[in-house]
């Protein structure tokens, strides 16, 4: 299945794309998060990435289901 | 209760009015771009945002504040784009019945949205030069 | 550093520029008279003071504050005479490099002002009765 | 010796004045305070006053001279 995914701030330097499209398999947002810091490791730098669910932050054991979009995001930094 | 992410700069004196008659502390917080980071002379920030879900979260923040300290009422806004040294980059104002809820109401408030705020905060140096928080 | 004790109405859109580039975080204070007193309507309160010293206690406290919390700068406005419910009675406002001593240095001055300053309130009720605090 | 006193607030409408003049004998800023305390028994209703000597707050063990200007003021209540 297909889901969209959105990289915030150094993400999407690091990704080198703001958005993007993904063919994966059935899983969660936590198995979904660790493939793409695999994809893209200097997102390792951070101990934790946040993930977004269709614009909400959802609990990293539910799973995605096509079409979904993703939003990843670094550790918070504003005010 | 209102909270907002915008573009445009923050007329801090054009928010404190008009309050309730019940209210008897307004207390305010800026937060405001200094001209150095880390002893180097910054140019501006940029501020980069998921602005959709950064406003949800604001205003769920001041909801728990107002419930929390039992305010009477709370504005809170944050800049995104570019923000130069001397604009503030954050505003939030807080009315309450005495001052101590004031206080620790804002204060919530202000740490509140530095730790859960979807908004991330980029450098740019006179020097040419650019670094992420 | 300007500690102020004035009958004047006072204007906090106008007390919180300029401000120095390395000014991180400002926090302000107002305090503001109720409409109600002991659940009973106000029409007005009246502040009695010794003008002189109060304008050295208010100075005093102001210097303290910036040496105790390493403030940048720090106004404090007091009014006396005739002040209706919703108007400003107190105005504070503290600039500092971070927020915490922002926060703190506030508080501070605040809570020194209506300790050690020699202004003494009176409150005027709609039904034309009047006590002092 | 003459002393002149100010009185403030609910103290100037205990007093019945704003200020008056009084004779004392030498004494310090305490006894006076005692003395006037007991002139106008209502100041009482207050554990203690505060007192200020020629527009500053002095230790209460400081003696009074002739010509001295004294402030007499109720516990403070701004804000």
């Amino acid at each position: 299945m297909k889901v969209h995914i959105k990289y915030y701030a150094k993400y999407a330097e690091y990704a080198g794309t703001k958005k993007e499209d993904l063919e994966v398999e059935n899983m969660t947002l936590q198995q979904l998060l660790a493939f793409i810091r695999g994809k893209y490791p200097k997102m390792k730098e951070d101990k934790t990435s946040l993930v977004a669910l269709n614009d909400r932050f959802e609990k990293e054991d539910k799973t995605v289901s096509d079409g979904d979009n993703i939003s990843i995001f670094p550790p918070v930094s504003g005010g | 209760m209102k909270g907002v992410i915008q573009r445009e700069s923050i007329d801090a004196s054009k928010l404190l009015e008009p309050r309730e008659l019940n209210v008897g502390s307004t207390v305010t917080f800026q937060g405001i771009v200094r001209n150095t980071e880390s002893s180097r002379e910054l140019s501006h920030l940029f501020y980069d945002a998921d602005e959709k879900l950064a406003t949800v979260e604001i205003n769920k923040i001041l909801e728990e504040a107002k419930e929390k300290y039992g305010l009477i009422d709370a504005i809170a806004i944050h800049r995104i784009g570019i923000v130069k040294p001397g604009e503030t980059s954050l505003f939030v104002a807080v009315n309450s019945t005495h001052r101590k809820e004031g206080f620790d109401g804002c204060k919530f408030i202000v740490d509140a949205i530095k730790e859960r705020l979807p908004i991330w905060k980029k450098d740019h140096f006179v020097d040419g030069s650019e670094s992420w928080h």
